[in-house]
């Protein structure tokens, strides 16, 4: 299993170095929405449940690009068949695919929250610290996971990307609540405060919950 | 907040019951006129099972 | 074969619903603070229970589906979230006059099972288009049970998600589906409308699968015409 | 085996069975079921009706048992376009578990050595063809299934390739191809599709194919 799963990683990295798709697209996706969000909001700082309002906001949408690019070059250039003629299990697909995307979401969180703090954020980012990388990988995992399996879903579709907005927003929108309030008394005005427990458990919750299910039904994605 | 008056709040129930009848009331006459369709189509179908073998009663005895 | 029980079930349902509402204006007592509008209560909560049991229901039938593949179990899957996404129109729409009536909005964000009950009605309006963007039918039947399973664990969570983000609550608890804190004869009436309205769903349930079933048997007995 | 898309019967009811090591042309007009079938056999495709076995092993129930002993050369090339043919092929010796050293040796053997770094996509069909069929056999197959393996290739190559895919090969094979004549010398055994029913089951001596392309 975990041979196929770094054949499958090898290659989509070699992939996304040469064709450079996603993650340059999710990045500037994200800067131009937060300038977008100085003017709509008409605000030059922000923070406290606001900035974390609008970090969380684009990166909900910078994911969805994300699942869109996940499986074209599988499902246009017979990745899948190819896949599924080898004598692996059928779940590596699923983990090389939801380690992918979190690894471009991490990625592209590195260069688009710096952005941010120099961009808007009125407190340091450094005050976030810990606890801000802390619910981002707890948020990623839980990202990862459901749009992995949104992304496959979606990607047999007539509508794909219609269907992979329509699906993820409302099944990510616990992720962005936890995330949002979790961090929002991370950025403060006068300091960080206390990270609220109640919101990583929730966020666990959400991760342990979804990544089993992907677990049990993913298989039936890719049957024919 | 100031609660409406009561009449005005007769009017808020009979409205939610109301909309709920509605509804049940469309998807009622949704299904009529699928029931409809199924009543036409099985009629032509009659007619393709006429033209197929004819009814034994016209047949000469 | 679906339309079997209908007919005493339909008369088990309007006698229950009936009954329900009988009991709602003229035995039930009016709450203490919200007056009469509380009587939208026994319409608004039965319908939000039995939507979700619905899409419950339909994850449960999409696991089947996924384990036997059968035809019938995606068919009862398809039906049953169809129906609760009706009831969960007439859910919403019963929640927005409660909440015009007695706070004077039409939407109100710090009531959490509405706000919660909107993101998953939100998620399962895709239910429909996604059967429709998939052209073959055996693939669709089995995107379509996934998608129920997948949502169906998605709706505790929101619910609980959203419930936490609503930490201060403003307004009375009458609304908590428990109904912990309400007189036993309201609380009675509140069961004979719950019961009502399952009744009801089970019955256009049944009623919208024979309904199903007749059309495909014509359908097949057209290709075998023509 | 029966396999339906949706009302539409894709293959009804075919019965063959081949002995280890033979050779199945399967012949017939488009949409008479070949691919379907050549899927079915290649356990991408569920039977749904009837049962199929490879190598002993019952479709779809224990597909993955046989999967690496399959070798699939179908229309799609199944590549990566950004990826070069070596890079390919490197994916496809790692998901079946092959040592590198087999990729040089069969990239020398189409005659691919020289141009094995750059992208499939500036590739001829006839080269990419070629580096398909490297990956159809990468895993040293017992079974070969091939959608018209020699489209594209001019003659040269198709010699260079007979060793891989062509009786010298060894395997058992199933060859769909629209070169009739090219098609029955290879074959110990003729399948005739249409509308995807077994018209024709039998030896290419006696098979009579005048009704296949009515």
């Amino acid at each position: 299993m975990t041979r196929a799963v770094a054949a499958l990683l090898r290659k989509d990295l070699q992939l996304e170095l040469r064709t450079r798709e996603s993650v340059p697209a999710m990045v500037l996706f994200s800067v131009s929405t937060f300038v977008l969000f100085r003017f709509a909001l008409d605000r030059e700082r922000l923070e406290g449940d606001l900035a974390a309002g609008v970090l969380w906001v684009t990166l909900l949408f910078a994911s969805v690009l994300g699942i869109n690019r996940l499986f074209v070059t599988e499902r246009e250039q017979g990745g899948f068949d190819a896949f599924l003629l080898a004598p692996v299990d059928r779940t590596a697909m699923f983990v090389a695919k939801a380690l992918l995307l979190f690894g471009f979401l991490s990625a592209v969180e590195l260069v688009a929250v710096s952005v941010y703090s120099v961009l808007l954020l009125g407190p340091s980012p450094f005050q976030a610290f810990p606890g801000l990388p802390l619910v981002l990988a707890l948020a990623n995992a839980g990202v990862a996971v459901v749009g992995t399996l949104v992304g496959a879903l979606a990607v047999q579709t007539r509508a794909r990307d219609l269907i992979v907005p329509l699906l993820a927003l409302p099944l990510l929108l616990p992720i962005v609540i936890a995330g949002a309030e979790a961090t929002a008394p991370l950025l403060a005005e006068g300091g960080a405060e206390a990270l609220p427990g109640r919101w990583l458990a929730i966020l666990g919750l959400y991760d342990v919950v979804f990544g089993l299910i992907a677990y049990a039904v993913f298989d039936f994605l890719l049957e024919d | 907040m100031a609660l409406p008056l009561a009449a005005a709040a007769g009017a808020y129930v009979a409205g939610a019951y109301l909309v709920f009848l509605a509804l049940i009331l469309a998807y009622v006459a949704i299904m009529a006129s699928k029931l409809a369709r199924v009543e036409r189509e099985l009629t032509e179908l009659t007619e393709m099972a006429e033209r197929r073998e004819p009814d034994r009663e016209r047949e000469p005895v | 074969m679906y339309g079997r029980g209908l007919k005493p079930l339909s008369i088990a349902s309007v006698a229950a619903l009936v009954g329900a509402f009988a009991l709602v204006f003229f035995y039930a007592p009016e709450d203490v603070d919200q007056g009469f509008i509380q009587k939208i209560f026994y319409l608004h909560v039965p319908l939000a229970l039995v939507a979700l049991g619905g899409f419950v229901t339909g994850g449960v039938y999409g696991v089947k589906h996924l384990r036997s593949g059968s035809r019938e179990h995606d068919m009862k899957s398809y039906v049953a979230i169809h129906l609760s996404i009706i009831l969960g129109v007439a859910t919403l729409a019963t929640g927005m006059i409660w909440a015009k009536a007695s706070w004077g909005a039409w939407w109100v964000w710090d009531e959490p099972t509405l706000v919660a009950f909107l993101i998953v009605f939100l998620l399962y309006a895709c239910y429909q288009p996604l059967r429709f963007a998939i052209e073959d039918p055996d693939r669709q039947m089995r995107y379509a049970a996934v998608f129920a399973v997948i949502a169906g664990a998605f709706v505790p969570i929101c619910f609980m998600s959203v419930r936490f983000a609503q930490a201060a609550l403003v307004h009375p608890r009458v609304l908590d589906q428990t109904g912990g804190g309400m007189p036993g004869s309201m609380f009675f009436t509140f069961l004979v409308a719950l019961a009502g309205m399952t009744l009801l769903f089970v019955t256009l349930w049944k009623f919208e699968l024979s309904s199903k079933s007749a059309r495909m048997q014509l359908a097949a007995l057209r290709r075998r015409l023509s | 085996m029966t396999r339906r898309y949706g009302e539409r019967l894709a293959l009804d009811g075919v019965t063959l069975s081949l002995p280890a090591g033979s050779t199945l042309a399967v012949l017939g007009a488009n949409g008479a079921g070949k691919t379907t079938l050549l899927r079915i056999l290649a356990t991408l495709l569920r039977p749904h009706a009837g049962a199929a076995r490879v190598l002993g092993a019952a479709l779809p129930e224990e597909g993955w048992r046989v999967r690496g002993r399959i070798g699939l050369l179908a229309h799609d090339p199944l590549l990566y376009s950004e990826l070069s043919a070596r890079e390919n092929l490197r994916f496809h010796a790692r998901l079946h578990g092959v040592a590198a050293a087999r990729i040089e040796a069969l990239l020398e053997e189409v005659g691919l050595g020289a141009r094995g770094d750059e992208p499939v996509r500036t590739l001829s069909r006839g080269l990419t063809q070629r580096v398909a069929i490297c990956r159809a056999v990468l895993h040293a197959p017992e079974v070969l299934l091939l959608d018209e393996p020699y489209a594209n290739l001019d003659p040269a190559a198709v010699a260079a390739v007979a060793p891989l895919i062509g009786r010298a090969s060894g395997a058992t094979r199933v060859v769909i191809s629209h070169d009739v004549e090219g098609g029955l010398a290879e074959a110990d055994l003729v399948l005739g599709l249409r509308g995807g029913r077994a018209e024709v089951l039998a030896p290419p001596a006696s098979a009579d194919l005048s009704g296949l392309y009515r």
